[in-house]
Order: C-alpha cells, then structure tokens, then sequence
C-alpha cells in the first residue's frame, strides 16, 4: 500500500495534459486525497513542451514531489525529457501511435484511438487518467463520480459526454491491466469533515484580497500574473468597484496611485518587466504616502527571460524597486493557502502605513493546484486607513504632521493637500529645505514599524544551524528539513512570508545563530544576502532553472554546506 | 498648497505666461464652487512636472486636494481617481514637455476611455523648468540647448492629435486671455468625457513667443494666434480637423463632440445592462469547495 | 596669514551669486589659488534661496570647508538661513538695500547701487568679489588680469566692460576696507608648472567619455544630469556621431541600447526618476550582453524628490536596477579628477565585459568646478570591445557560446545572431530550457571578473577599523580621517571608485577588519549594507540633509561610533 | 534565429495570419539581397514581444540579425541601430498590443525624427501570446478575458494615428495577400523615412477575424477589407485620411508622402551647412586650461 502518487503527463501544448493532471487532482481530491498540480510550458499558446503533474497523498502535501511513480509520454521528446525523472519502480505510459518503448516498466497504448471509440475525441484525458488509477489500483468509482458532477452541466447531451467519458476511463484502466507489473496500491483517503477548497494560488491571492475589501484593480497583462487581471475581471463586478486594463505597467501603477490617493483599496498585478515599469510609481506611493499593493508574480529573469518558468530572483528589486532611500514592505506567501492570508495582508498593511506593499508571488505557486482548508478571513485583522474624521468640523492636522503616521484626508472631504513626489512640508508642499527631508524621510521610515508583527513558524530553536527558505521553497526546503531532522542532523527551521518587515523576534532569533542556510530559486542568493545586510550569517543554497526544488537534492546540498560550516571552510 | 507657505518659495520668471493660467483657473474654481455650491475639497488637482506644473502650489484662495507626481503621468493618476470615484471634479495641469511627451502615450488611452476631466495645458514650446530643451512642439529651426543648431524633428501639432484621439472637447487659447480660459475650464469640466484646454504660455525666458502670437499688424507681421469666427461650429470635426491642420493657431473652443459618453457612464450602464452578480468571498470559496 | 578662504554668495536665483563664486574661483585658479566650487538653488528659474560658495587655498582643496569666512547676503533670508556657517571669526557682507545688521563683524552696503555707478550694472559680481577681496587682503592685480582676460571678447566695447568691471572690483575693495576688522591676509598663491585645469565635474566626465571615444549619446533632460546631455549635443558633433534628445528615458535606454548593439561606444545620462524609467531596458542590456553606459547624477530622492540637491541614495538600486538576477557594474568618481577617469572607465568597461554599466555621480560633484591637473587619457587602458574577425571567412563562432566571454559581432558583418532579452540559447533564439538559463546565467555573472582590478588607496592597513567612504563623501571623508589620525584615533582608510566590482584585495582587506566606517550620504546606509552583502563588518554614518558632509561633524561622529564600537556598544 | 534550431520550437497556431506575413517578409528580404547583391546581414531585425514579434525566431534562409528586446520598444531600439549605423536595413515587427498599447508612445517621436526604416505590423485585435486580453484596436462590445461583458473603450484607428503623427508612408494590408505584403515592404525600405505595414494578420484562436475581412458576398455580408482602387493616389494627405477614416479596411499603399527626407540625411545636411568643427578632447581641455 502506497500513501503517495506522483503522476506526470508530458506532451506538446494543446493536448490537455495539464487539463488531465487537473481532472487527476479534482477527482482525486473529492474522493478526499490530498492533491497538488505542478506545470510547466513554453511561452507559446498551441504546441512546446508541456508537463501536467499531479501528486495525490493521504496527507498534507508540501511540493510538487522528488521524482514520478507514473510518466505518461504523449510523445518521444516528452519521454526523453522527463525519463530520468522516474523513480526506480516508476511506470511509463506512452502514446504507441507517436514512439514506441522496448521496456519492462512501460506500456504503449493509441491513447487517441482509444478516446475516439468511446464516439467522445475529447475524453483522451479520461483515457489517460484510467491508465493512471489502472496503475495505482485506484478504484472506478473514485472517477466516476468526478465525471457525473464536472459534465452535468443541465444541457441535452450531458449524458451522453459522460457515458464516453466514464467509458474512456475504463479504456484507460483495462489497457494497462496486467500488461505491466502495477503500482503498489494506493492507500484509500482519508475521509475528513474539514471544509477544504481545491484552489490555484493565483485565485487564493485575489480571494485574500477581496476578504480585505479591495476596490480597484488595474492592471496589464503578463504572465504569470494576467490570470489575476482577468480573475478581477470577472468577479471584482460590485457597486463602486472598478477593475480596468492599463496601456502599460506604468498606467497600472500610476492609476492606482490615483485611486488610493482617492481613498480605495488598490491594486495591481504584474510579473518582472512589469515590475520595472513600475518602479517609479512605486517611488511616489512610497514619497506621497498613498497605499497600493502590487502583486509580482516572479517568473525567470532578467528582462523577458523565462516568462512562463519559476523563480525567486525578483526580491532585491521588490525590496528597492526604485531610487532613493526606501524599502518596500514585502509579502511573500509560501504555499497556496498562504496566498489567500497574504492578499489579504496586503491589503491591510498597506492601508496599516499608508504605502505600497509589494507581493511577491512565484509562477508554480500561482499556477498550483492544491486542497486547502477553507481559508477564513475572519482569521485575520483586515485594516482599513486611518482617516480624517470629519465628524466636529475642526480643522483637521496637517498631513504630514510629525514622524509618525496621520489620518489620511479623503477627497471630498476636509483635510485638502497635496499628494507630492518631491520633497515637501507637512501639507504636502514642494520644499528644497533639509530639514524637512530629515522630517519625511524619518517619517517614511519609522511607519514601517507598523507592520512588524512576530507571526513566524519555528522549531528546533536550540539548533546553531537554521534552514530558512522564504517564498515557494518552503515547501521543499520542509521536506529536506523534516528529512534532516529524521537522519539525526541538528538543525532547526525558522519562516515568515514576511519578508519586510520581519518579524522581529526571528531577526534576533536568526541573529542569535551560527549558520542560517537558505534555499532559494535565483543565482545570487538573494535573500541570504538581504538576511546578511542585517548582520545574520546567511548562506543560500541556489537553483536557476526554472524548476521548483526538489526534496532529496536539497536536503543534500544542505547537508553538504552544513559539514563546510562545521569543517571551517565555508 | 498655498502661496502664502513661507517654505514653498516658488516663483514664475516675470512674464511668464503661467500665470495668467493660474488667475483663469482661480477663477474657474472659484466660479464652480459657487455656482454649484460645492466643497472646493471635491476637486482634485492633478499636476505635471514643469515649471506649469507648479501650479498646483500656487493657487490662491480655499485649496483643492492635489497630486504633483511624476513627469508625464498625470492621466493614468486622473484615471484612478476617477474610477475611485466618479464625483470628484478633476483637474490635470501639465506642460507641453510633461503632457506631449513622456507623457505622450497616456492621451489616446485616456481618450478612448472617455474620462470625465479637463485638462489645461501650458504650452511653451520649451522645457522651462529644466532650463530650455526641445519639446515636441518646439517649431522647426529654432535654437535650444539640445538642438544647438536648430531643431530638425518636426514639431508636433497636439491639437491635430488630440481630435484624431478622439478627444471629445478641445480648445485652443492663449494665456494672455485668462478670462476665455475660465470659460473654456468651466465648459471643460461640464462636458461629460476628456476635455483639453491647450494654452499657448510663452516662455519669457527660454522661448519667447509673445510677439510672434500676437504679431505686429504695423510692421506687417500677422499674429500667428486667431481667434475662431463667431460662425464657428464646434460640433463638426471635419472643420475642427482642417482648422487645427492650418499653421495658425486657432483662439477659441474648436470641437465640442456631442452625444459624448464618460467612463464611468459607460461603465454604469454596462453594469445595469448585465446584471452580472457580485459573489461575495464566501460564495466564490464555495464554487471551490470539495464537499 | 592664512592658507584658505571660504567665501559664500547668498541670495535669490538670478542675482549672480553662482556666478559670483565662479568668478572669484576662476580669478582665483589664474593666479595659481587652489579653488572648489559649491552652489544650491531650488528647483526653478529664477529667485528661490541660492548660495554659491568658492573655497580657495593654496594646497589641493578636499572639500567645499566647514564654515565660512565671508558670507556676502544679499537679503535677509540669506543671511539668516547662513549665518550659522560663520566661523567664529568670520565676516558679513550684506546688501544695505536690502536689510540692515548692527553687528561688529558686519558691513553693509548698497551693492547694485555701487554696481550701477560704474555705469555698467552687469558688474554687481564684480563689486561682491571686490568686497571679498578686500577682506581677505588679496592685491587687485589678481583680479584684473581675470577681467581683462574674461572680457576681451573681440567686440566693440570690450574696453568700457573691462573700465567698469575693474572699477566695480575697486568699489568693492574700497567699500569694505577700514570698516570693519579684515580677515587674515591671504598667502600668495604657490605658482605651480603643473598644467591644470579649471572644471566641473559634469564636464570632467563628459571628456573621459569622449577620450574614451564615445560614438552616441541620447538623453532626456534631468536635473542635474542634463548638463551632460546639452554638453554632448555642443561637442560631440563629428562625422559618425549621433547625439540626440529622446522624449522620454525608456527611449534614451532603448535607443542607446540599438547603438550599442550596432557595433557604437553608447551612452545616456540621468537622474532618479530617470533611472527607474530605464530599469527595464539596463535588464535587456545585462541580458542581450549590450555594452551600455548609463550616467546616473545622484539627486535627493525618492521620486521626484529635492532635484537640485546632493544625496547618495540611488546606489542600492544601480546596483540591482532591475528584476531577476543582474548586478550592474557601478563606478562612482569621488572627486571631479575622479570624474574623467570615471567617464573613461565606464565606456571601457562595458566595452569589456559587454554589458551595462552605471557612472553614479552625485549633484554636488557633477557642479563642483575645482582645479585639477590636466586629465591625461593615455594614462588609462581604453579599451574596446573584442569583435569577431572577419578576416578569413571563417564561421564565426556562435554570439552566446560557453560560459565566458566571445567576441561581438557587428551588425553589417558576419556572425547574425539575436540579442535576445527572453533566455536564449547559443544563437540568441529563445529557449525555455532550464540548462540553458543556468549556462547562460553563469555567463552573465562571470564575465564580471573582467573588470576586476587592484586601484583603490589605503592608508594605515593595519588599522583594526578603517574609515571608507563613498563617491563624493570622499573628499571630506579624507579630512575627517586626516584630523582623526592628527588627534591620535587608530584608524585607516580605504577607497575606490569602482564600487561593484570592487577591487578583490581590497574586499580582502575590508573582510580582515574589525570594523568598516562608512561616511555616506542617505539614510539607509546603503554603501555600507552593501558591504555586509560581503560579509564585511561595515557601520554607516549617514546624513540626509540634501547637502555634502562638513569635516569637523564628520569626525566627531566618527570618533563616537569608534568608541561605541571600542565599548562593544554597537 | 532559425526554425531548425531543435531547442527553439515556438510554434503559432495553425491558420494565425502572421504565417503569411512571415513569407511575405522572407519573400522581401530575399529579393532585397538578390537586387543589391547586399549580404542579408546588413539587415538588423527588430521585433516586439508577442506572438507576432517571435516572427524574428523563424525566418527561413540567410539569417538577419535581430533585436528581439522588451515589450513595446521596437521603435527606439530602430532609432538608436540608425543613429549609429545609417547603411544598415532596419526592419520592426510587432503586434498591436506591443506597437499600439505600451509602444504607442514611441510612434511620434519616430514619425517627428523621420527614421529611415520599415515596420510591418501585425494587428490581430487582440493580445494572442498572453491568452486574449483586449488591445487598442479590439473592436466595441468584443468580449476577451479583460472585457468579459463587453469592451466599452473606443477602438484605436491606427491608420488615422500615423497619418497625423507625420509617418510618410503607409500602408494596409491583410496577411491572406503575402504577395502584396511583400511588395510593400520592398516599397516600404526604399522610402526614405519611417515606413509603416499594417497587416491585419487575424488570431485564430483569440480573435478570428478572417471571415469578418472576407466577408461573405453569397450571405449579403459585406467584406470589410476592400482594395484601393488603381486610381489611388498615395501622395494625397487628405484623400488617405478620409478612407483612414471611413469603416471599412483599405488594402494597399495608402499614403506615400513625397519630398520626405530621412534623420540621417536631415542631419548629414545641417552638418555639412553648419561647418562646426569636432574639436578633440585636448583642444576642449585646453579651452580649460589654466595655463
Ligand atoms: C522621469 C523624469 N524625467 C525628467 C525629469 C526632468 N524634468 C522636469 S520638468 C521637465 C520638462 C518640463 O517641460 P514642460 O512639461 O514643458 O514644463 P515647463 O517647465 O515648460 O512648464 C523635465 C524633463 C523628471 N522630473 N522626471
Ligand atoms: C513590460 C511587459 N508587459 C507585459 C508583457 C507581457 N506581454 C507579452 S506579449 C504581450 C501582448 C502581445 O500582444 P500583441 O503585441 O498584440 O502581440 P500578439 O501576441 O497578439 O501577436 C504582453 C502584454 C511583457 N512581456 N512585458
Ligand atoms: S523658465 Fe519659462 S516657463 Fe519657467 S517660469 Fe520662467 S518663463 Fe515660465
Ligand atoms: S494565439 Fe493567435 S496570434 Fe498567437 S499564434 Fe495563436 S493564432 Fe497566432
Ligand atoms: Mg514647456
Ligand atoms: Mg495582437
């Protein structure tokens, strides 16, 4: 009995094998499985290279997987290009009209023939999702009832799709029966009464930010972050609610200055290049105190780079977008369900300190899959900007009265100023004078202490060495830890998606240590070396290329620099 | 942003065309304010970086609210504050470097989406504030720190772009004639989509084209400014187009298009028309949700 | 006697008090003064709080000085706002038009009223500097010669604006003498044979460049940076030249980077808000591995910012201009010498290593005129990008191949490839293959190690804490460290202009030290977090008044961080 | 840049027009190379991000050299290959969310300077490689993934745009003619100055517009491209601005301005007439020299 499955299917574009992994995880996931999805694809919109993966496990799942129980090749390329990925007792599925395979571990099939004979071409998912739970010893049933429910859709020929469908599944699961030695079987679910929703994270973090009453999203599209514009799109449709399509990054940024200038929740999303346009907007948010949040989806960089691949390598830009002395808040959630808590931070961290808060998302975690307990915003405290009470008519103080946050005037109502990106006096008017530079920019800064909070995950305090992931390596670099753990290695595990600022009870922590260790998906070790600028004694362990971590080769070259470490030859 | 803050020590070159903006849009405000009996804080003031945009500091009298950002984005900023809310009254002041040209992509989209703002533009023909560059609208052959032997690129003709932008309300005037200015910002801001107020504001210190917009009738030289005939129907685009296409400059309200639909019109009616629901959090978690 | 004269012009823009300073600097220099130069104004045309300030000595001036000698108002505001940097035997010059001073140090006349007397009212400069030199007991020979140089122009009345300017001058001397107390008689100038020159920075780097035989330069007017635009546009006019304005900054990047990749020596100049428009091209560069040279002009930042004042907040982001992982070569000149060779070695640089590269200047060096010994540019390799030699026919080998650099083809001959900013493989076509990402990665981060050099200075290695400065902080930092060595402190110094890549021994030496002191303009302290990127142990001193480090504050502040360091306090 | 290449293996979707602007432009720069007998690597290929700008990647024959940069910047990246070069052929290719949408604002500017170079655009009405979001030239009420109920901002009409930007020449094309395209591409290098084709190249998958262009005679369904007539006369202003204006897609050289003289030779002629001399970076140093 197994309590893990890994499925692949590789193709070209347009196949649907990511479609499959998806049907895969959904059935999966209603029958009570724990599911994630991964996918990779070139940046093209029909054909390249193109992966679906699913994992199904009784419990919790914290990444994509170390390796593929089951590989089903649509053709030769994808075989050759994702073969070595196969655990040792992996199967391989292929489509026998493209190649064939001369292998004890694998079985060729016409996966196209077959749909076509079910009288449905479109159900060559289904067929390849049998062959899987064929495999697996997976029950029909788990399927059909997926089946039933994702095609009656209360139109004449529902039933007929899913009489083909539940056919080509059959198909798929005879064809493999008894021709190769199957899976392990696969433990049934674990029935749970928690309420869970099957989510991508891209759909979590708009859901987070409309738990915190977002108003206003404008933005370009890019991927990976345009499925957060057309999400907006379709659901952010109330009263005094706008969502609109800049001509650029630059209008998107510069618009929602105007609108939480104007007193709204606002927000963009965008992806590296994006990122750049926006620089100088971000600038001003930051100079003229307005909240917004953009959402930067990081993809491989720089400039156009990898638009459709995943990386963490947007972090120095996102924590200094622009000139001048300023440090952006950051977010920067780890897991899908994160996403949601994360949207929704910020949100209200933006609103919290009147400024722009960037967050900073990665492609394979947006694009993810995954169950999840049903997020609750009442979880968390959604902040809203503190504001010029108009209620006795006095004068209202000036706007940038002090070193510390002050109401914030709202258009319409008393409290006139001047929003102004040079520098400027507490009503907001242009000053060449250094005092006021000092004034602001202390100002500026000191808000920021509104934001600390000590919401951090850690264990094993006492280690000297501490793993650190930040962002979506969480996920890999808790396995590889929990694995550490397991062969008896001393290390502890420290985490916040708060990245800026941090909380502050881990800074001491992580200062109080010998070697931070952090896992993380860009060349430069970005993060250790903003953990550096504050004195922590960071060193990254990095992958650039365009894939997420994986468990077992992390937990090795972890495992590797900590015996440097400890042999002084780090 | 009062003049009277002794800190912001702002000042226009004597003669500067700007400040008879200034005094035309004072008293545009002012006017609206008591004609409608509205908070003067209903405005907002969206400014370009320039000498012009300085404006924004120098108003006299009760302050509207202000936004003086960044070079050439005072539309997508005008944008948000619109689609933040519809009734705010919003003013944008750039120069022609600001407006033209950083700032150049931002009119077709504004324009297309229609918004409900006047924009008073103060045009030199010069970069003033960084001390005299070429701006697009600088005319052929004349002499500036970046064209030290006399510019080559074709001038650019804003009011010919604006109308083929589809820009719904343009006019055309000259800062010495503040009290047209009022009238065409207050027609401006009346009108239901973009209007553009283009002023011709000389330049005294860098670019100065006092003498050639008013010309010299005695010595022959005929002003290049000219005010539109009575006869002028602001409705016909076609006349507007030939009009803006001739190498004079018009003095007066050149195309006023009808039937004019804002954004947030647009949108209000698009809104009804559907009926699209808002889902709220809970009902879209539970599209998602696998019990 | 005395060895050094700082004299300040305080007034409304358009009075002539810079012009003043750089009269009295340039008469000054003729005689074989040392002189330094220092102005502010506010962001407009005309009126506005403006000070010019001349510095002459006769040894090699580090800074614009600690206080004032003479302070010449020319209303109250100036001299309220000034009068503070007296030194406690300093003098005052006031305009009697203007306000009245009942204060021994103080005389006050009616200068443009003396001015106009001389029948030329233009020459009121002529009567401050005057002033000036009577206090300071200077012959007038020093001065008419000046005169008589400056205004033989070969027109008409040349003769009558010389009678009135050395009449002015004489005005001047005669008005202040006898009146009150004069300052000590200034030491004759040292006559020096060395050839040198009178400059300013802007100027000083605009000639590297040109001696480095820069081919296009487009830019967008910004303070203070367009000086070098409207330089260009005045000098660099030759056949196969191309100077141009772009209507934006995102066009001056984009632009220079065609040129750049048309086989020309390319370059632009800009400020902050300049810079974070051009973020995303300087990625495309770093990415297509297009030599680029962006001259960046520190101003008071964020955003729009203090545009005429002097701050050295813009380095964490030429460091890292835009997302993904890319880290810009930077040079930053500390002194206006510095400025040429800065000039010169940015082109070389990215004509080097094939890349980006960022000039950071700074406002207050960019208008500081100083005298300097004549740049020699046959001091300094220039070199120029390797191509690919058509000689034979050969096929040249791909653009992008292996991990280091290749030579460079030339649109026109042969080796057509594509500079590609999305990942690429050898050719430059697009490829979304992990191994080609991580190749390419190395690639880009390797040929960094080209422009490593060993320039940098050091004095008291041994030191356990070494003072090392910035840029333009360089200059004052160098007297701050001269009076703490002077009063027995125990530190060294350490500085280069080449901020990234840093001199390897010299991070070297940094690494070994107890403890970095780093004098920098911002609030961040981000030199010196940069260091920490490096391991190295750095503290800032920071100041963020908009204006330059005065010497005497510097020290004391230095000597209290030393002792909170000594105390274990820090 | 060469289809062969086994790691590059962008594909368009079957039917997309850019296939037939990709023959059409291998066609021309073929043709060009064989007349000239100039090498194909005196032609720099710059091309914008979507699926049109990937066109760069998948040229047949001789490769070009290309620029496949950021998005939206064709355009400068042209002008700064011209200004240091001159001799060499500069091609744009990009779509109409790259030139129209965040490029758009570079179109004046290279209208104004008169660059020497050809751009063949291919307007789809759609954003293709990032999955279907509306562009400027997406037509009223099209529903996309950002204008689920409809998009209500006006169309751009980019024909009537160049025309009052000053670009001299233009024309309009569909993709289903490659020939055509071909020749004016050809006609569109040798002008002298900023050449733009306008393909209607129809996004089979996001916006398929091909029977909308065709139209459907048998049905009673007027075509919406439709041929200039031979008696069009391309150096009329006025006449190309009316059909720009009209509803319907004129297929042909619509405007060829005459008299047009490129930057390089504007600027060729006011050095050779201004004579001021290249001083060297001694003879400037000396004019500092304290000596
Ligand atoms: C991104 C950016 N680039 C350049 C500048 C410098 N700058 C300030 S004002 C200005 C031009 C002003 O010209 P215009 O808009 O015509 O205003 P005017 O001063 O003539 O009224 C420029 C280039 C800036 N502030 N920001
Ligand atoms: C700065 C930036 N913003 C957004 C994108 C994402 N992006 C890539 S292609 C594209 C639009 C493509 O539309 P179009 O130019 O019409 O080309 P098509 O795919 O339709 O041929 C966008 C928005 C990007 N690459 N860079
Ligand atoms: S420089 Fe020109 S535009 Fe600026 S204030 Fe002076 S006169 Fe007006
Ligand atoms: S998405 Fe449209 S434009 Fe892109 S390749 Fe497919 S058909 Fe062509
Ligand atoms: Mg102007
Ligand atoms: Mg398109």
């Amino acid at each position: 009995m197994s309590k893990n499955l890994i499925v692949r299917f590789a193709g070209e574009g347009g196949q649907g094998v990511v479609t499959a992994s998806e049907g895969l995880a959904q059935a999966a996931a209603q029958v009570g499985y724990h599911v994630q999805t991964f996918s990779t694809y070139p940046s093209q919109i029909k054909g390249g290279p193109t992966l679906g993966q699913t994992r199904l496990s009784t419990s919790p799942i914290l990444s994509a997987g170390d390796g593929l129980d089951v590989l089903v090749a649509l053709d030769e390329y994808a075989y050759e290009y994702n073969k070595d990925e196969l655990f040792d007792d992996g199967l391989i599925v292929y489509n026998s009209k493209e190649f064939t395979l001369d292998l004890p571990n694998a079985i060729g099939f016409d996966v196209d023939e077959l749909a076509r004979s079910t009288g449905n071409a479109l159900s060559a998912n289904m067929v390849m999702i049998g062959a899987v739970a064929g495999l697996a010893n997976m029950p029909a049933k788990y399927f059909t009832e997926f089946i039933t429910k994702r095609f009656d859709r209360g139109r004449d020929n529902d039933q007929a799709i899913i009489e083909a469908n539940i056919k080509a599944l059959s198909l798929g699961m005879k064809a493999v029966k008894d021709s190769i030695q199957a899976l392990p079987e696969m433990d049934p679910p674990v029935s749970t009464n928690a309420d869970r929703v099957l989510i991508k994270g891209f759909e979590a973090a708009c859901l987070g930010a409309l738990a915190a009453d977002l108003d206003v999203f404008i933005g370009y599209p890019i991927s990976p972050a345009t499925t957060m514009l057309t999400f907006m799109q379709a659901n952010l449709i109330g009263d005094n609610k706008h969502v609109g399509q800049a001509s650029s990054e630059i209008e998107s940024i510069t618009s929602i200055l105007g609108a939480g200038f104007a007193g709204k929740r606002s927000m963009t999303s965008t992806a590296g290049p994006g990122l750049c346009l926006m620089s100088e907007g971000i600038g001003l948010a930051w100079m003229a105190e307005v909240p917004l949040v953009v959402a930067n989806v990081q993809r491989g960089g720089p400039s156009t780079g990898l638009p459709t691949k995943t990386e963490q390598s947007d972090l120095l830009m996102a924590l200094n977008p622009g000139h001048g002395d300023m440090r952006t808040p950051v977010i920067a959630p780890g897991t899908v369900e994160e996403c949601f808590y994360a949207g929704a931070h910020a949100i209200s961290w933006a609103e919290t300190y009147q400024g722009p808060v960037i967050l900073l998302s990665e492609a394979s975690l947006a694009e993810r899959q995954q169950d999840i307990p049903r997020p609750d915003a009442s979880n968390i405290d959604i902040a809203k900007r503190v504001v010029v009470d108009n209620k006795n008519g006095d004068t209202p103080q000036p706007r940038y009265l002090g070193e510390e946050l002050t109401p914030f005037p709202i258009p319409g109502n008393i409290g006139a100023y001047t929003a102004n990106g040079s520098e400027h006096d507490e009503q907001g008017d242009t000053t060449h004078l250094g005092k006021w530079h000092v004034q602001m920019t202390k100002r500026r800064f000191n808000k920021l202490k509104l934001l600390e909070n000590d919401i951090y995950e850690s264990e094993n305090e006492d280690a000297e060495i501490l793993i650190v992931p930040w962002g979506g390596s969480k996920g890999p670099a808790r396995e590889a830890y929990d694995q550490l753990v397991a062969d008896g290695e001393k290390v502890g595990w420290a985490y916040s998606m708060f990245v800026h600022p941090m909380p502050p009870n881990m800074i001491k922590l992580l200062l109080s240590k010998k070697l931070i260790v952090v896992p993380e998906l860009n060349y430069m070790g970005q993060f250790a070396s903003y953990l550096r600028t504050m004195k922590i004694n960071a060193e990254p362990i990095t992958q650039y290329t365009g894939l997420p971590f994986r468990k077992s080769i992390l937990a090795n070259n972890i495992k590797e620099l900590i015996s440097k470490e400890l042999a002084g030859t780090l | 942003m009062t003049k009277r803050n002794p800190d912001y020590d702002f000042k226009w070159c004597p003669g500067c065309g700007d400040f008879g903006v200034l005094r035309a849009l004072d008293k545009a405000l002012e006017e609206r304010c008591e004609a409608l009996s509205e908070p003067i804080e209903n405005t907002v003031f969206v400014a370009g970086i320039g000498c012009s945009g300085n404006i924004v500091h120098l108003q006299d009298g009760p302050q509207p609210y202000g936004i003086h950002g960044i070079h050439g984005r005072t539309l997508p900023i005008a944008y948000g504050v619109k689609a933040a809310n519809p009734e705010l009254n919003v003013v944008v002041a750039a120069g022609d470097g600001d407006f033209l040209s950083i700032g150049g992509e931002h009119i077709g989209p504004a324009a297309r989406r229609n918004l409900d703002i006047v924009c008073v533009i103060m045009d030199n023909g010069i970069y003033g504030l960084t001390k005299g560059q070429a701006s697009p609208t600088t005319q052929l052959n004349v002499i500036t720190s970046t064209t030290p032997l006399g510019k080559l690129d074709e001038p650019e003709n804003p009011l010919e772009l604006y109308l083929t932008n589809g820009v719904g309300f343009i006019a055309s005037m000259v800062s010495t004639k503040p009290k047209d200015i009022t009238k065409a910002i207050l027609a401006g801001i009346e009108y239901p989509g973009l209007a553009i107020i283009h002023i011709q504001s000389p330049c005294t210190t860098y670019n100065d084209t006092y003498s050639l917009l008013k010309g010299d009738v005695k010595n022959g030289i005929e002003p290049l400014a000219i005010d539109l005939p009575e006869s002028h129907d602001s409705t016909d685009y076609d006349k507007a187009l030939t009009i803006a296409r001739s190498n004079k400059i018009p003095v007066g309200i050149l195309y006023s298009k009808k039937g004019s639909q804002s954004m947030n019109q647009k949108i209000a009616t698009q809104k009804q028309s559907t009926n699209a629901p808002q889902r709220t959090v809970d009902e879209l978690l539970t599209t998602l949700s696998l019990k």
